[in-house]
C-alpha cells in the first residue's frame, strides 16, 4: 500500500525533475507505439473497411482470422519476429533486430489485427441503407468510405484508442526484439519490468503511473477531437 | 427519345422473385408515378433503377446505353435519389443537403448558394444548423428531399417523397414541384400511396402489384379504364361487379349481372365473362322522387352505409349487389341521405368499363 | 520440459482440495532464486527431493537478484538463492536474514565472437575489459543490477574503468542472461556471464568463450532464511529446512553431478561448509 | 524460417502425441482465461451498458478513464497486484500471491475495462429510439437491456472476444503474480517465455501455435454463436 | 371520467421550448386525432405522454392519479405505443410482434394465437417468419400497428400510423380500426397529416402549431369554425380575407372587405376587424346565366386556375379577391369551366366563418 504511494510520489518527482532518462523513455514509447498505431491504421482501416463493406466468398474465412489476430500474443509475435530478423533468419542482413524500427515492426502486426477487427465491427453495425443511400448522391466509392468512417467515428475512435492501448502497454514484443537496450530501444514497459526485477518498485510504479498518464492523456486527445467532430 | 429503357428485369431477393419487368421505358421530359400494394417492389424497382440493387436478368438502359457499360458513377451522378426512410448522416442540415454536392466536388460558394436556396424553397431554412438526428419526422424528409433536389438531376427517382409532410405543405410544394419540373424539364419516376399526387403530378402512372408492372397508363386511363379487376379495386373503382355480355351493337354493350342489366360504352363480344368496374365518383344518386337524367343507367337500392370521406360523402347503395357512389356532403345533407333511405344510382354508359375476367 | 522426475508429480498436482491445503496451510514455501539457476534447470532437479524429503511445496520464483532480495526484505519469500555477495552481506547486516550458507560456485566467463575483434582471447579479466574498452568493440552489460551485471562491474572498477551506455560501444540490456547473450549474439559484440547460463544456450549463439578461469570470476551462490522476527507472516522452519537441504552431502553430490551427462562437466561445484576465503576471495 | 517449420512439426506432435504437460499447461490456460473473461464479462457488460445508457454528470470522466483502462500494461497490473496480494501487501493473509486465483485476478483487471469499454461503444452505436421503442413496449430496465444487447450482439461479441484474446495473451502479469510455477501456475503464454529464455524455440513455437489455435478455436466458436442467434 | 389530463406541460429539446400544453384531457373511450405543421410537437407530446421524454414542467394525471407516482413501467403496460419510424428489432415478425407480450410474460400459447390474430387482420400473415430487416416500408410499419394492438392495451399513443400504407388496405383498416375502437373501448391518441384520417376516427381533433394545442374541438368545429386563421389555414380553409364587421343584428353579421359585401350567421360587435373564412367544399359555381340559388352570398368573379384533386376540381375565382371552391369534376365538365371563364361563386351565410384579427 504505502509503496503504492511512494510510487505515486517518485513518479511526480521524476515527472517535475524532468529526469532525462524518463524523459527519454517516455517519448521513445510515444514515438515507436505512435508510429506502429498510424501503421496499424494505415492497415487495418482499409482492411476493415473492405471485410465489412466487400462482398467476397472468402468474408467470413479472413474475419475469424482477424478476430484470432486481436489475440495474438505478444511473446508470440516477439518470437516470431525474432527469428525472421535474427541474423539467421531471412531478414537478418537488414540488421533490424534490436532496434525501434523492429519494435514497430512488432507492434504493428499486434495492433493491425485489433483496428482491423474493430473497424469492420465498426462499420459493420450502421444502417446498410446508409451505404446505398450515400451511392445514391453520387459518391464514389472512396467518398462513401469517407462518409461511412465518418459516420462511424465514435466506434472508430475506440478501436484506435484500443490499437494504441494494444501496443503502449505491451511489453514482450518490445522486450524480445527490442532488446531493452538502454538508451535505444528501451520504452516505458520494458523498463518498468527492469525495474521491477532490480527490486526498485517504487521506480517501477513510478514509471507505471508515468505510462497511465500518457494513456490517459492520448485518450483524453482523441475524446476531444470525438467531441469536436460533429459541429465540422 | 427514351430517357430510361428496362428490358426483361428480374430481381431476386431473400430467394424471391421479388421484381420481374418485362419493358419500361420511361421518356425525356416524362413523369411517371409509381403506385401498388405494400412490397409490390416499387422501392425495389427503384433501387435497380438507381443501380444500388443488382438485377439478377435484364438490361437499364439511359439514353439507349446500357448502364453498366456506362458505369454506375457517372450514372449516379445524372440522377437525384430520395430513399422511403430519409436516412440522414451525422452532422448539421446543412452538410446533409451540401452532401451530394460535396461528392461532385462543386464550388464552396454555388453550394452554400444553391444548398440555401432550396432550404429555402422547402421551408427548412430555419433548420440549417440544426443536428439532422434533432429533426421532426416531417422536418427530415424535407432535408432528404432538398438533397435530391439541390443536385438538379437528369433523373429523379422518388420513393414516398411526400409522406412524412404536412397538408398544406404538401399541396404547396406539390405545386411548385409541378411548375419546377415542367420547367426544368427533368425526369422523374416516384412511388406513392396517394393516388391524387399520382393523378396530379403523374403523365403516365404504373401500377405495380406482386413484382410486376400491371399497367402503365396515362393517369385517365388507369383511373378509368384499369387493366385487371385487381388494379380496377387498388385504383378505386368500388363497384366491381361480375357479369356476362349479351348484347353488343354500334359500340354499345349490355352487361347482365343476374340482377340488373347495365349499358356500357365498348366493345366486346357477346358472351364474354367481364367485370363491371364503376367509379364512386361516377354514381349519382337520385330520391326516388327525383326528376329524369341523361345517364342511361339507373337501378333502384337502397342506402346500408354512409361514410365521410374528406369533403365528400361515400354512399353504399344495395341494388341487388353493393354499388359505392361518392357525392359532395352538400347533397347528401340537402337530400338527406342516412342508411335506409331508397335511391336511385344512376351512372353514364360511357363511365363504366368492363374488364375481362 | 519433462526434465523433472515423474515420481514427484503427485506431490505437486493442482487437484483443488490440495491447492485448497496449500493455500493456507504451513507446509508452502516460497524460494526466491534468481534466473540463472532456473534456466540451468538445477532447481528443477533439486526442488523435487527436497520436497519428497520434507512434505514441503516449494513455490519457486525466478526473478532478478535485486528483486529476490526485496522480496526477502519484505517478507514475500521464505529463502533465497543468490549471487550477490557484497548485497548479501548488507542485506544479513540489515538483519533481513537469518541464517546465509554458502551453497556452491560456478564461474563467470568472458565471450566474444569468434574472430574477437579487441584481441582478449588468453587474457586476464582486467587487461580482456581494458582492451574492449579501447577498442570501443560492443560490450553488451546485463544492466539490470543482478547479481551477474554487480560482479561484472565489480570487475570494470577493478580495471579502473567506467563506461557508460552514452559511449556507444557499452550497452545495456537490462535483461536477463539469456537474452542478454543473445542480444550479444547478434551485435557480435562480448559479454560477461555465468558458465552454466552459456554452455545451455550455447547451441543458439554465436559466441565462444575468450576469458575464464580467472580468480576474479568466481560465481559464488549462497542460500539465505528470511528473518521471521521482521515478518510473521515468513515460514522460517520451511526455509530453514530448504537451507538445511542444500548443504546435505548427498544434495552437494547431486549439484556435484548436475550437468555432467549433457555438457561433460558439471556446471556447478559444490561448496558446502566451505570458508568464502578459501574460494580465493 | 526452418525454425518456424520445425515449430509447426513439434506442435503437432505435442498436440497428436497428446503430451500431458502440453495439455495440462493448454487447460490451465483455457481455465484462467475463460475464468477471467467470465468475471470481466459479468463486470463490465453491466458497467459498459451503464455508462452507454446512464445519464449521470460523471459519465465522461468514467467513460475516458475506461478507456484508458483498456491501454492499462499487464506489466503494471501485475506489479500492483502483487504488491496488493504479497504477504506485505494488504492482502497478504490471503495467500493468493503465486496462485491461479491471483492470475485470474489480475487478468479480470485486465479484460474487464476492455469489455466495459467496447460494451458501451456498441451500446452508444444503436439509434436512441430503440430504448424508447422497447420502454414503449412496456419493457422493464432490465428487458430493454436485454434486447439491446440482442440488437448489439455482433460488437458485444467482438468485446467478448476482445477481452479473451487480452488475456489468453497476456504475459506480464500471469508471470509476476502467478510465479511460472510447474503444474501449478505455468500457463501458455508464461510457458513460451521460458522456453524461449532456455533456448527451446522449437517448442516455443509449439506452444505459441497451440495458443493461437485455442484462440482461433475459441474464436470460430463465437462466431458460430453470433450466426445462429437471429433464428432464435 | 378523464382517462388522461395533462396540466402546465412544458417540454425543452435542443434548449429550445418545443412544447407547452396548458391543459389537455382525453376522455375514456375518446378518440383523439392530433394535427399540425411538421415540427409543430405532436411526436413529442406523445413522447411525453408515453413517459419517454420528460418534461420540464407539468403533470399528466393518469385516471386521475399523476403518472409520476403511478410508476412509468405500471403506466406504460397500459399503454400501446406506435412511433414514427417502425424501429424493428433484429429477428423475425414473429418476434417483433411477440416483444410486448413477452415483455409482459404471457404465456406461450397466447402469445402465439393473439400474434397470428393480428398478423391476419393487417395482412402480414404472410410474413411471420420474415427477417425483420427484408420488408418494405408498409410492411414494416403493419409489423409496428400489430406491435401495439396486439397488446390489448387501455391507451393507444399512435404517431402518423397509416402512413406507409397504400390506400386499399389504408381504407379498410382505417374502418376496421374504426370498429374496433368502438367495440374495445380503447382509448386512442393519433397524430395524422391526413384530414380525412383524422376526420373518420377521430372524435375530437387537436390542432398543434409552433408548440402549443390551437385548438381542440369537435371535428366539425375545428374544420367550419377553427380558432384562428392560422388553424382555418391548415385545415383547408382556402379563402381567408381581411374584413371589418359593419352591421350586426338578429344572428346576422356583414362584413366588408372593401371589394364586396359577406353575410354571416353569427355574432361580432359592429367594427371588428376578422377575417371570412370559407371552406372551398362550401363554395358553389354558378354560370353567369345559370337560374337562383337560395345561398344568400353571390360574388362575380373570372376562373384565374382550376387544379384536379382526387374526384374533385380545385376552382381559384377572381372575385376582387381569390375565392377557392372544390366542385366535383363531373360538374366542371357539365359546365365547362376553365381558365378565364366568368362565374358566380355562392355560398351559404352560414358556412361563412369569421374568426378575429
Ligand atoms: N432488404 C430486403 N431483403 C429482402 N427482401 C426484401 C427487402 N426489402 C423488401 N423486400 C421484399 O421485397 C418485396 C418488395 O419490396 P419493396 O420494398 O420493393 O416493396 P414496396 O412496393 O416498396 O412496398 P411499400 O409500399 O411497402 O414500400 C417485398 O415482398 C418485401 O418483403
Ligand atoms: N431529438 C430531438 N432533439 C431535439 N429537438 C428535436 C428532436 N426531435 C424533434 N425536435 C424538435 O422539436 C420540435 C417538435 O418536433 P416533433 O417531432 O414533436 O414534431 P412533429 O409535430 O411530430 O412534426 P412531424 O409532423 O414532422 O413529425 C421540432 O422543432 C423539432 O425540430
Ligand atoms: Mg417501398
Ligand atoms: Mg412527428
Amino acid at each position: 500500500m504505502e509503496m503504492i504511494w511512494q510510487g505515486i510520489t517518485e513518479a511526480i518527482r521524476l515527472l517535475f525533475s524532468g529526469d532525462p532518462e524518463v524523459m527519454e523513455i517516455t517519448l521513445l514509447s510515444l514515438r515507436i507505439s505512435g508510429l506502429a498505431t498510424m501503421i496499424s491504421l494505415l492497415i487495418g482501416m482499409p482492411s476493415g473497411t473492405l471485410l465489412a463493406l466487400g462482398k467476397f466468398p472468402t468474408r467470413k474465412f479472413w474475419m475469424s482470422l482477424v478476430n484470432t489476430g486481436m489475440a495474438l500474443p505478444p511473446v508470440v509475435v516477439g518470437l516470431v519476429v525474432s527469428i525472421f530478423l535474427w541474423r539467421s533468419g531471412p531478414l537478418g542482413s537488414l540488421r533490424l533486430m534490436y532496434t525501434p524500427t523492429a519494435i514497430i515492426i512488432a507492434q504493428t502486426i499486434i495492433a493491425a489485427p485489433v483496428v482491423t477487427g474493430l473497424t469492420a465491427a465498426a462499420l459493420q453495425q450502421l444502417d446498410p441503407r446508409l451505404e446505398q443511400q450515400l451511392l445514391g448522391l453520387g459518391a464514389t466509392r472512396w467518398q462513401v468510405i469517407w462518409a461511412l468512417w465518418r459516420e462511424a467515428r465514435l466506434p472508430l475512435l475506440a478501436a484506435l484508442m484500443a490499437g494504441f492501448g494494444s501496443v503502449i502497454s505491451e511489453v514482450g514484443a518490445s522486450m524480445m526484439v527490442g532488446g531493452n537496450l538502454r538508451h535505444y530501444t528501451r520504452v516505458l514497459t520494458t523498463a518498468i519490468v527492469l525495474e521491477n526485477s532490480k527490486g526498485e518498485f517504487a521506480i517501477a510504479l513510478a514509471l507505471s503511473f508515468i505510462l497511465l498518464l500518457l494513456a490517459y492523456l492520448v485518450n483524453l486527445l482523441l475524446t476531444w477531437v470525438q467531441q469536436r467532430k460533429p459541429q465540422g | 427519345m427514351n430517357i430510361l429503357e428496362v428490358k426483361g428485369l428480374e430481381v431476386i431477393r431473400n430467394a424471391m422473385k421479388v421484381l420481374t419487368v418485362e419493358h419500361l421505358a420511361v421518356a425525356e421530359k416524362e413523369t411517371l408515378a409509381l403506385i401498388g400494394p405494400n412490397g409490390a417492389g416499387k422501392s425495389t424497382l427503384l433501387l435497380v433503377l438507381s443501380r444500388l440493387l443488382k438485377q439478377q436478368a435484364g438490361t437499364i438502359l439511359y439514353r439507349g446505353q446500357d448502364v453498366s457499360t456506362l458505369g454506375d458513377l457517372a450514372y449516379r451522378r445524372k440522377i437525384g435519389l430520395v430513399l422511403q426512410d430519409p436516412l440522414l448522416l451525422d452532422g448539421s442540415v446543412f452538410d446533409n443537403v451540401a452532401s451530394g454536392l460535396c461528392f461532385r466536388r462543386v464550388p464552396k460558394a454555388e453550394i452554400h448558394q444553391r444548398v440555401d436556396d432550396w432550404l429555402e424553397k422547402l421551408g427548412i431554412r430555419h433548420l440549417r444548423n440544426r443536428a439532422s438526428r434533432a429533426l421532426s419526422g416531417g422536418e427530415a424528409q424535407r432535408v432528404s428531399l432538398a438533397r435530391a433536389f439541390v443536385l438538379d438531376p437528369d433523373l429523379l427517382l422518388l420513393d414516398e417523397p411526400f409522406t412524412a409532410l404536412d397538408t398544406p405543405t404538401r399541396l404547396r410544394l406539390l405545386e411548385d414541384f409541378r411548375l419546377l419540373v415542367r420547367q426544368s424539364g427533368v425526369t422523374v419516376i416516384f412511388v406513392t400511396h396517394d393516388q391524387n399526387e399520382a393523378l396530379l403530378l403523374g403523365d403516365r402512372i404504373g401500377v405495380m402489384m406482386a413484382g410486376r408492372l400491371a399497367q402503365v397508363d396515362q393517369p385517365e386511363i388507369v383511373f378509368n379504364a384499369p387493366a385487371s379487376a385487381e388494379v380496377a379495386e387498388f385504383v378505386g373503382v368500388e363497384t366491381i361487379i361480375p357479369a356476362r355480355v349479351i348484347h353488343q351493337a354500334e359500340g354499345m354493350v349490355i352487361a347482365d349481372t343476374g340482377t340488373f342489366q347495365v349499358e356500357v360504352v365498348g366493345d366486346c363480344r357477346v358472351g364474354q365473362d367481364v367485370y363491371i368496374c364503376i367509379r364512386p365518383e361516377d354514381v349519382t344518386l337520385l330520391l326516388d322522387s327525383d326528376g329524369s337524367s341523361s345517364a342511361r343507367n339507373r337501378l333502384e337500392g337502397v342506402i346500408i352505409r354512409t361514410t365521410p370521406q374528406g369533403p365528400l360523402e361515400r354512399v353504399v347503395v344495395d341494388c341487388g349487389c353493393p354499388i359505392v357512389a361518392l357525392i359532395t356532403r352538400a347533397s347528401a345533407t340537402q337530400m338527406k341521405l342516412q342508411t335506409g333511405t331508397r335511391v336511385r344510382a344512376s351512372f353514364k354508359a360511357s363511365s363504366v368499363h368492363l374488364v375481362g375476367r | 520440459t519433462t526434465a523433472a522426475p515423474a515420481a514427484t508429480e503427485p506431490a505437486a498436482q493442482p487437484t483443488p482440495e490440495a491447492t485448497a491445503i496449500e493455500r493456507t496451510g504451513p507446509k508452502e514455501i516460497i524460494l526466491a532464486t534468481t534466473t540463472s539457476t532456473r534456466d540451468s534447470g538445477l532447481l528443477d532437479v533439486l526442488i523435487p527431493v527436497f520436497e519428497l524429503q520434507t512434505g514441503y511445496t516449494v513455490k519457486m520464483i525466478a526473478v532478478g537478484t535485486g528483486q529476490a532480495l526485496k522480496m526477502g526484505e519484505e517478507g514475500n519469500a521464505d529463502v533465497l538463492l543468490v549471487h550477490a555477495p557484497a548485497s548479501e552481506v548488507t542485506f544479513m547486516e540489515n538483519g533481513y536474514g537469518k541464517d546465509r550458507y554458502l551453497v556452491m560456485h560456478n564461474d563467470f566467463v568472458l565471450v566474444g565472437p569468434a574472430d574477437d575483434p579487441a584481441k582478449i582471447k588468453g587474457l586476464t579479466a582486467i587487461e580482456a575489459y581494458k582492451a574492449i574498452a579501447a577498442a570501443k568493440a560492443t560490450f553488451v552489460s546485463r544492466g539490470d543490477d543482478s547479481g551477474t551485471h554487480k560482479a561484472e562491474l565489480a570487475i570494470w572498477k577493478k580495471a579502473g574503468l567506467e563506461p557508460k551506455t552514452e559511449d556507444g560501444w557499452y550497452l545495456s540490456s537490462g535483461q536477463g542472461m539469456g537474452d542478454t547473450l543473445r542480444i550479444t549474439t547478434e551485435k557480435q559484440g562480448y559479454t560477461f556471464t555465468d558458465r552454466a547460463t552459456y554452455l545451455a544456450l550455447k547451441d543458439t549463439l554465436e559466441l565462444e568463450i575468450l576469458v575464464e578461469g580467472d580468480a576474479t570470476l568466481l560465481n559464488i551462490y549462497h542460500v539465505i532464511t528470511v528473518n521471521p522476527e521482521k515478518y510473521s507472516a515468513v515460514l522460517y522452519d520451511g526455509g530453514k529446512a530448504f537451507a538445511d537441504f542444500m548443504v546435505l552431502p548427498d544434495t552437494q553430490a547431486l549439484i556435484g553431478e548436475f550437468g555432467v551427462d549433457q555438457y561433460g562437466s558439471p556446471l556447478f561445484f559444490p561448496d558446502a561448509g566451505k570458508d568464502e576465503s578459501e574460494l580465493g576471495l
